[in-house]
């Protein structure tokens, strides 16, 4: 079981895909009842996992087979593994991947559009979700990567709201070009890495942990860290590491490149828009933290401060946005850049604070945003209408709903007992902390991130203001739209939700068990390892 | 007069090399033959022309090892090496599957018997051009493809047809007289018409004279119409656009793999291993970064399939001559791995687009909806379109990660900027390529056209598109099944 | 003996957990109990308030004059430090917990007549409750992480039961600017927090008690938590919200608004005190001044009966800063606590008489604005009790001798006087101020007990008015009581009783002078309200907080939105304007290539795709079809290639 | 040295024609100039010692090609009395692109040197015809097969384009 | 002998002289002549080059399957030519323009 689990998790999925195409498009709710059945699969396996997890331990789980070894004549060897693996960055977006993913289920109940082809997408997803953040063999992270592109695009394309086709495509081409500066830099790495362990031969690697080690880079190639190939401004390695940075920025997202967000959030269906928020984000996050810093200490240290100042930018930014924004659902989504800003910070710092504050706020936003995408949702399902300026008084109709609404908003604000402010906190302290013990940000801009939270505040208090309270009416063309409160379904899916933010912000523990020994490893490492290295040359 | 006997027992003994050719050229006088005793019998003629071809394709393949050792022919006009014979192996594969496809034309194709006998006659025109060493053989079997592409452009029998041979014929025609002036230049510095010669690289050896760049790259500009690479290429949409589909799918393979073939040899020699004062890579580079931003960029407006997939030529053309320009072995390698999975692409996509044509699906739009009516058919061809703009999980990703490969190769051991760029321009050119690429799907699928009743799915194009698509996926998931056998070929010039 | 011990320390734990987690429960109960069954909750909440009131006691009966308790549990650990989860019950804290708890259990009982009938009853208690929960923990834990989670955490519940009655807007405006300007105060603490986490790795109280020396991240480290005080307990020029938030039920304004919420500064202020560095405290004193003016200035124009206790509340707060800026907690925290009660029992009287009026008007269906001191007068006969209650806790508030509120403003004074110095300076000026602060205080309290309960009767006259029920008048009754001196120290003119010993180790200083100057200071006062009694001073200034409001709408909340604006127009004009400018190429191209329709008819997916097509169009331009204008182009461009190479 | 005067007309004539090929309108004319130039290359074969080269020359242009492409003419335009005017288009580009051209290459030539050693004597005791001949037998054997079926392709693909019958046009 | 010089620049004359007409002419036959006289000026450098090496004839065979092809390319063209003008009724090259963009 040991050595399986991560592969039964990664293709249970892909197989009922295939079982799903296969079967008449009459049995709509076979598909349903398939992909729940997947899920509660995955949530089983992710159990076992858990309980066989030991946290003191670096990489667990880890299943390493020879993919393609091809031999290039005088350029030695290509070797790509199927390399999986998990660690306290991967398990956690793992543990949140499976949560949502189940969640994206029961509220894609309702699907009544060419439901085959929506199951199987959807179940594609899920399988190159789970791959990518457990892949530690580059060219398979990438093809995960790659992966979620398609099913995303037409899971927007085809069952999106009325913009849902220049949506679409907006989506695509941001994360395609990402993935294309990322695969420049995919190249030129594993041109330049050899695998230590094979001697006497030159074997180029796509391992991952091989690229994070500064000795096995192939001596004067273009990324060898010893030699500085300079490229205009920057060295190779700085330019790798900005291409990898924008790559996953793009995906994060970031200011300015986070356009695609809104848009492709407005659009999506709500259990889209869900995953989207909850776990495709994550995997820009993740990205840096797996691929981005380790590999490029020198130039992280070297770009830290930008990248803590792109976070806090982000921060500002898209709460501004939010504040600007008239629609529930484009709020939301500018809340997310907002709050994955944090996660820049918290990277940026290189102390063990602020990574572990950043995983734990990948961790926190995704089940947040999720439930937020959930609420916006519900009101969508009533009335087909997301302005804020058509609703207000809702409190008196919908109290059931209106209690949730207070849990996720005060949620997102961060407010102390939700996990999101654990995280904040940690990611603050890491960043002040950080010029003290000579990492790359300085002070200010912690200080100018606390605004983030007034920002966040604000817009939040806002929207319940015009949206919740004051005499019930609404506006527009929904007057006399019927509102019922909450039903069951949506009970099962926002309870588990406000339930697991809660536990988290009050009990960190487990899950800062799992992430610390990561995160300390991560800060260090990079730290040192990028000081030495910017020294070297 | 006892040397002239030997020459001819060299001569007799060159021939035990050279079956496929005689197969093929058997083969014409067959099926000319065939055509004129019985007119009706399209299926006999097709059958003829697929065994001819498959034999040609036996024939090399069954004794791979006799074709791999490179050997000088008929007095070192021709050379037989495993760099030609895979070449020669793509040829006839891409000839039967054009040969499958006019055989699934619905509406029948006229005077078959030449149609088949002009496709051979390219095929036997591109055997020997990438055998050839000799400027002779380069222009005699060149314009053997040239002047048969020209009359096999115009066997739609329509106006559009003939219009589109004109073109072809008129720019065919001066590109191959710009060549050969070229090549009467070369001649004239050199002293030999044989280009792969000891003295022929001695005498451009730190050659630096401009008359001697006009002549080399008046001769490439004859490759590069062949390739139909920029600056040579506006024929091909029009070509394309007017011809049937399975002579455009023919033609987007074979004389431009050819071509590629050639140039290799042709560019190497005359770089002189690096020795000459030209850079020559540079040139490699420009031009390819011409093609591929002509070709993606010009297609994005393209209604009409054909035209669409004529400026992906293009560009995909440009991607080709990526994997020369590094000037490495590895690196030809990758193109020849490119170069295969560009005809399992290229088929795959143009034989559904004929399928579709038989639904009348003949521009973009017309596409809306498709999605819902040939579900599989749909499906298969985004894989297509997938491999095509090279995203993972398909062959189309690995060939393009190759050939960057060996540009980022080249570029660490020359350190020339230009590589940088190309690579970074091909890569960006990936995702302009898409907007178009994913045009007949993004109709198929999200546009919703009438829904009509599904078509039947248990088609010849499903089988062979769903075989194509396997081999695809397989070789990504595994490319040392042709990567292995790719790499134990060694290519001397 | 350890068992005895053991045991001991087990019984105080568990009395300590039920004191806190009491009211969490009546929290989760009133959630959970349905809406038919509401009544329950009448009886359960100010039951488990009780219980948790008297759980407290033993705790205070175990720490007071004890050796301070501090127990700590592991909560998480990261970063190589574990976050303890712990309490420290010294004196202060004890005192607290105490106060917290009876005067929460008082309002409890006091509101289930109060809120009886109201649709969101449950909820109402539940947000009680919560509060309640969240202040004890303010009040109890051992660092400054968790502090500052339940000072965020009351804020929220502010935030609810300001924002109690949902349909009114103004309530909800007030909720929101509460909480608002709330955060802005606790960013401040954030702040304060990451200095501290900096430079000491640590947030226990216990450490910082132990600090030594003034560095400068010290003072920066101080003045941060004291934004944060500045916003928890409405000192200048953060009290706005304050006044607002009396649009909350006037229990809740009594519990929260006066007694326990806006005292938790103070309290944060005196545990945290070894943290404050000399400068530091300077700038507390000069802010505590300022408030206390400001409030009672403003105090003395209002008309609205809760807006006038609201600004004496300010005023009061101020001072105690002042006292804590002057070194002497104690003296902040005995005015806190007596503050608390009689203040609350202001309140609360307030209440009722707005709870009678409002009877009567349901009864006679007169609308009137039943907190305009304006529209009152002459209800003494009406409300006798209330008036009483009134009296007492007026006194107490106005510091008239042989009550409480003498005996702490006394010790405020007294550590003043010790704390200016001899020789003349600034702290003079401070000096004097507190004692024209009191002054003002007795003014306006004279002028709302008499506008509201003497004179003849306005718009009132026709109503019948009765007093409030029984639940709420023996909470009044109660509140009053302890504002009778005796609960402080035995002696009507020495401050220093059990509470402000037991509040401080040092030796007490006290000028005797002061109590008498203070004490006729009253007198001259009560003199001089009484003279002016009729006259009504009229001031915008004044009325309306010194348009602080406007100025923060001018200063931060526009400019603020403004931005919003201006980024969300960023976001679409010119971040995707990269993208469309490409939509303006498209045309140009489109133009010189004559492709013009097409482009619109073709209709870019994307200005990205808008460009890529404007270059298309210019690649296809020369696709004219004209095959010898092809041939130009292709031998055109190889003489290009080899003029480049020539030169 | 009358050779000297006879080749240097020849090149004259050849130089002139062609030329006055660009300018003329009418395509007889044209034809009728393109037959002298190649006459007169014939005549500079002649004197280049490729006697073999002259005659194919002017068998195969001036008696095949000149011929087939008479035909075309007719074909291709109504006869009617008046002669049929060629108009011009794209003078500009084609001016730059010939002229710039031509620049280019007689730059580019005129820096280059070919050695002359080969006295006439030499050439004289060699058989061109002989040599050709057997050459075509032994070595260049492949690409006269090639060439070979490249007529018959052209001959059988000519034939069925000529024929194609119009009606099949869409 | 003559200088070879001579030969090339008559030959860089012929073969321009031919891409102009090429581009020029507004009759598809005439661009056929220019064709032709682009091909023979190749056949007169592979003449001229090929008195440099006396005892090999490959200049001179060269150019002998020169004139085949040009044979063949002059068949095909016309063969093409008259098809063209039967659907378009002209021979003027830009009016056959109906494939384009």
């Amino acid at each position: 079981m040991q050595d399986i689990a991560l592969s039964l998790l990664l293709f249970t999925p892909l197989l009922v895909a295939f079982v799903v195409l296969f079967l008449p498009s009459t049995a709509a709710t076979a598909f349903r009842y398939l992909t729940l059945a997947v899920n509660f699969l995955q949530v089983i396996i992710l159990l076992i996992i858990l309980r066989a997890y030991d946290p003191a331990l670096a990489l667990q789980f880890v299943e390493q087979q020879p993919w393609i070894t091809l031999d290039l004549g005088s350029w030695g060897v290509l070797k790509a593994e199927y390399f999986l693996g998990l660690d306290g960055l991967s398990l956690p977006l793992v543990i949140l991947s499976v949560f949502v993913m189940l969640i994206a289920t029961i509220s894609s109940w309702k699907i009544a559009k060419n439901v085959k082809g929506y199951f199987a997408l959807l179940l594609i997803l899920n399988a190159a979700i789970i791959g990518s953040f457990t892949a530690l063999d580059f060219l398979l992270f990438y093809l995960f990567f790659e992966f979620m592109l398609l099913p995303m695009f037409f899971l927007i394309a085809l069952w999106g709201g009325p913009k849902r086709e220049y949506a679409s495509i907006k989506f695509f081409l941001y994360t395609l070009l990402g993935s294309i500066f990322i695969l420049i830099v995919m190249i030129g790495l594993y041109t330049s890495v050899h695998d230590p362990s094979v001697t006497g031969k030159l074997v180029h690697s796509f391992n991952v942990l091989h690229m994070s080690n500064a000795t096995n880079f192939i001596s004067n190639s273009i990324l060898d860290p010893n030699n500085v190939w300079q490229i205009g401004w920057y060295t190779a390695r700085q330019w790798g590491f900005l291409l990898l940075f924008v790559g996953f920025a793009i995906k994060l997202p970031m200011v300015p490149f986070h356009t695609w967000l809104p848009d492709a959030h407005v659009e999506a269906p709500t259990p889209i828009s869900v995953i989207l928020a909850a776990l495709l984000l994550k995997i820009g996050g993740y990205g840096l933290l797996r691929i981005a810093f380790p590999i490029f200490p020198d130039s992280a240290v070297y770009f830290g401060w930008f990248v803590g100042l792109m976070g806090v930018i982000s921060i500002l930014y898209g709460g501004l946005n939010a504040m600007a924004s008239k629609d529930l659902k484009r709020l939301i989504a500018y809340s997310s850049v907002s709050h994955m800003g944090f996660v820049l910070l918290g990277v940026a710092s290189l102390t063990s604070e602020g990574v572990a504050g950043s995983v734990y706020q990948m961790f926190s936003h995704g089940i947040i945003s999720a439930m937020l995408f959930l609420l916006a949702g519900v009101i969508y399902d009533r009335t087909g209408n997301r302005m804020i300026g058509n609703y207000s008084g809702l409190s008196t109709k919908m109290p059931g709903f209106t209690v949730f609404v207070l849990v996720a908003f005060f949620a997102s604000m961060g407010l102390p007992g939700f996990s999101g402010f654990i995280a904040e906190i940690m990611v603050f302290l890491g960043a002040f902390k950080s010029n003290s013990i000579n990492g790359p940000l300085h002070e200010s801009l912690a200080i100018v991130a606390t605004l983030g939270l007034l920002i966040g505040a604000t817009y939040y208090l806002w929207t319940l203001q015009r949206m919740f309270f004051g005499p019930y009416n609404l506006k527009g063309n929904l007057s006399g739209a019927h509102m019922p409160d909450v039903n069951q379904r949506e009970y099962s899916m926002l309870l588990p939700l406000a339930f697991v933010a809660l536990f988290f912000g009050i009990y960190p523990q487990p899950m800062i068990t799992i992430i610390d020994p990561f995160a300390k490893h991560f800060a260090e490492f990079v730290l040192s390892a990028g000081k030495s290295l910017m020294l070297n040359p | 007069m006892t040397d002239l006997k030997e020459k001819l027992e060299l001569i007799g003994m060159s021939l035990s090399f050279f079956i496929p050719e005689l197969v093929l050229t058997s083969g014409i006088l067959l099926v000319v033959f065939l055509g004129l005793i019985k007119r009706e019998k399209d299926s006999l003629l097709t059958l003829v022309s697929i065994l001819i071809f498959a034999s040609s394709f036996l024939s090399i393949a069954l004794n791979w090892e006799a074709y791999a050792t490179p050997n000088r022919l008929f007095g070192g006009l021709v050379r037989s090496d495993d760099f030609s014979a895979y070449l020669k192996l793509l040829f006839d594969i891409a000839a039967i599957l054009s040969a499958i496809m006019t055989w699934r034309k619905t509406n029948n194709q006229l005077h078959l018997s030449e149609y088949y006998a002009l496709m051979m006659a390219i095929v036997l025109g591109a055997h020997i051009l990438v055998m050839s060493t000799n400027l002779i053989m380069v222009f005699v079997s060149l314009e053997l493809i040239s002047i048969s592409s020209y009359m096999l452009a115009g066997f739609s029998f329509s106006k559009r047809g003939a219009e589109g041979s004109l073109k072809y014929f008129v720019f065919g025609s001066v590109a191959s007289a710009i060549m050969l002036y070229g090549f009467t230049l070369l001649y004239g510095f050199t002293g030999t018409l044989d280009f792969s010669s000891v003295e022929f690289v001695q005498q451009l050896l730190g050659k630096n004279s401009i008359a001697f760049f006009i002549a080399a790259l008046m001769a490439i500009a004859g490759f590069l119409y062949k390739i139909a690479a920029a600056p040579m290429h506006p024929w091909s949409p029009d070509v394309y656009e007017a011809a049937p589909m399975p002579v455009i799918a023919f033609l987007s393979v074979v004389p431009k793999l050819a071509g590629v073939g050639i140039l290799t040899k042709f560019i190497l020699a005359i770089n002189s291993f690096g020795q000459s004062t030209v850079d020559w890579q540079f040139l490699l580079c420009l031009i390819s970064i011409l093609s591929l931003t002509i070709g993606n960029f010009a297609a994005l407006w393209q209604k009409n399939p054909k035209r669409l997939m004529a400026y992906s030529s293009i560009a995909q053309s440009g991607f080709l001559l990526v994997g020369i320009a590094s000037f490495q072995q590895q690196g030809v390698h990758f193109m020849l791995f490119y170069a295969s999975i560009y005809l399992l692409m290229n088929f795959l996509v143009f034989s559904y687009l004929q399928y579709f044509e038989s639904f009348g699906l003949t521009t973009l739009a017309s596409f809306s909806g498709a999605g819902r009516k040939f579900p599989w058919a749909s499906i298969l061809v985004l894989v297509g379109f997938v491999a095509l703009t090279g995203l993972p999980p398909t062959a189309g990703f690995t060939a393009k990660l190759f050939v960057f490969t060996s540009l980022w190769e080249a570029y660490q051991v020359t350190g020339k900027e230009i590589l940088l760029w190309l690579l970074i321009f091909g890569l960006i050119n990936t995702v302009v390529s898409l907007f178009y690429y994913l045009r007949i799907p993004y109709y198929a699928f999200i546009k919703s056209g009438e829904s009509s009743e599904k078509a039947n799915n248990l088609t010849v194009e499903n089988f062979i598109g769903l075989t194509i698509v396997l081999c695809l996926l397989l070789l990504f998931f595994n490319p040392g099944l042709l990567m292995g056998w790719i790499n134990k070929i060694n290519f001397v010039l | 003996m350890e068992d005895i011990q053991s045991y001991e320390a087990t019984y105080f734990t568990t009395c300590l957990v039920a004191a806190v987690a009491l009211p969490l429960i009546s929290f989760f109960l009133s959630f959970a109990i349905s809406e038919k069954y509401s009544w329950i909750v009448s009886f359960s909440a100010p039951f488990l308030l009780l219980l948790s009131t008297v759980a407290a006691g033993f705790v205070f009966y175990a720490v007071w004059n004890h050796e301070p308790v501090n127990i700590q549990w592991h909560w998480f650990t990261c970063a190589g430090y574990t976050f303890t989860a712990g309490v420290l019950l010294n004196n202060i804290a004890a005192l607290m917990l105490l106060l917290v708890t009876f005067i929460s259990f008082i309002v409890h009982s006091y509101s289930t007549a109060y809120m009886a009938g109201d649709p969101d009853f449950r909820q109402y208690f539940a947000m009680l409750g919560f509060f309640t929960f969240s202040m004890l923990g303010i009040v109890v834990v051992d660092n400054l992480l968790l502090i500052f989670i339940f000072w965020e955490l009351v804020g929220f519940s502010s935030y609810m039961l300001i924002g109690h009655w949902r349909e009114k807007p103004e309530a909800a405006e007030a909720a929101k600017r509460a909480f608002l300007i709330n955060r802005a105060g606790d960013i401040g603490f954030l702040i304060g927090l990451m200095i501290l986490w900096a430079n000491t790795g640590s947030f226990n109280l216990t450490d910082i008690d132990s600090l030594s020396g003034y560095s400068s991240w010290m003072t920066a480290a101080s003045l941060c938590v004291f934004c944060g005080v500045m916003g928890k307990s409405a000192q200048f020029p953060l009290f706005s919200w304050l006044p607002d938030a009396m649009e909350g039920p006037t229990p809740v304004s009594a519990l929260i608004h006066a007694a326990t919420m806006v005292a938790a500064g103070i309290f944060l202020l005196a545990r945290v005190y070894s943290l404050f560095t000399p400068p530091a405290l300077d700038v507390v004193i000069i802010i505590g001044t300022l408030t206390a003016l400001a409030g009672a200035l403003s105090a003395l124009v209002q008309f609205d009966l809760k807006k006038i206790l609201a600004y004496s509340t300010i005023s009061q707060l101020g001072l105690m800063v002042v006292a804590i800026g002057a070194g002497a907690p104690q003296a902040a925290m005995l005015h806190l606590f007596t503050h608390a009660f009689f203040k609350a029992c202001l309140f609360l009287g307030a209440g009722s008489v707005i709870h009678s009026l409002h009877q009567a008007q349901h009864q006679s269906n007169t609308a009137l604005d039943v907190q305009d001191i304006r529209n009152l007068g002459g209800l003494q006969k009406k409300l006798p009790f209330t008036f009483i209650i009134f009296l007492l806790s007026g006194a107490a508030l106005a510091g008239v001798p042989l009550f409480t509120g003498f005996l702490s403003k006394d010790a405020i004074l007294n550590s003043l006087m010790a704390w200016k110095g001899s020789d003349l300076s600034w702290r003079w000026l401070i000096f004097a101020s507190a004692f024209l602060v009191s002054f003002i205080t007795v003014l306006y309290t004279f002028r709302l007990i008499w506008s509201v309960f003497k004179g003849e009767e306005k718009v009132t006259a026709s109503l019948s008015i009765e007093e409030p029920p029984v639940a709420m008048r023996v909470p009044m009754a109660i509140l009053a009581a302890t504002s009778c001196w005796l609960f402080v120290s035995w002696n009507p003119f020495d401050f220093s009783g059990w509470i402000y010993n037991g509040l401080t180790s040092v030796k007490h200083f006290h000028f005797t002078f002061i109590a008498l100057v203070s004490a006729a200071w009253i007198v001259v006062a009560l003199i001089v309200a009484y003279r002016i009694r009729e006259r009504s001073f009229k001031s915008a200034v004044l009325l309306n907080g010194f348009y602080l409001d406007r100025v923060y709408r001018w200063l931060i909340e526009s400019p603020a939105f403004q931005l919003a604006l201006f980024t969300n127009k960023v976001d679409k004009k010119w971040i995707d304007g990269v993208l469309h400018t490409s939509a303006y190429l498209q045309l140009i191209a489109a133009h010189v290539t004559g492709w013009f329709d097409r482009v619109l008819v073709d209709g870019a997916v994307d200005g990205a795709a808008g460009l890529t097509k404007g270059i298309g169009s210019f690649a296809r331009s020369f696709q004219s079809g004209k095959i010898q204008l092809y041939i130009f182009w292709a031998v055109f461009t190889i003489i290009i290639f080899i003029i480049w190479t020539l030169l | 040295m009358i050779a000297s005067y006879v080749f240097y007309l020849f090149e004259a004539v050849a130089a002139i024609s062609a030329i006055s090929l660009i300018f003329i309108r009418n395509v007889f004319y044209g034809a009728l100039l393109l037959i002298i130039c190649l006459l007169a290359l014939a005549g500079i074969f002649v004197l280049a010692f490729a006697e073999f080269i002259a005659v194919t020359q002017i068998l195969v242009y001036a008696g095949g090609i000149l011929v087939v492409i008479l035909f075309g003419i007719m074909l291709t335009t109504k006869i009617s009395g008046k002669p049929l005017v060629v108009e011009h288009n794209n003078k500009f580009s084609a001016t730059l692109t010939g002229v710039t051209f031509f620049a280019l290459l007689i730059y580019a030539l005129s820096k280059e040197s070919f050695i002359n050693t080969p006295s006439v004597a030499s050439q004289e005791n060699f058989n061109n015809l002989q040599l050709i001949g057997i050459g075509l037998m032994s070595d260049f054997v492949l690409p006269f097969e090639i060439a070979g079926v490249l007529l018959l392709i052209a001959l059988v693909g000519a034939s069925v384009v000529a024929s194609s019958v119009k009606s099949k046009n869409t | 002998m003559f200088p070879t010089e001579h030969f090339l620049y008559l030959g860089a004359l012929l073969f321009s002289s031919g891409l102009i007409v090429v581009i020029v002419k507004k009759n598809m036959i005439m661009v056929l002549l220019g064709i032709e006289l682009m091909l023979n000026a190749s056949n007169l450098n592979l003449v001229a080059f090929n008195q440099l090496h006396p005892g090999s004839v490959a200049g001179q065979m060269f150019a002998l399957f020169v004139i085949i092809v040009a044979v063949c390319e002059a068949a095909v063209g016309l063969a093409i030519i008259i098809q063209v003008y039967r659907y378009y009724q002209t021979s003027v090259p830009d009016e056959v323009s109906e494939l384009n963009g």
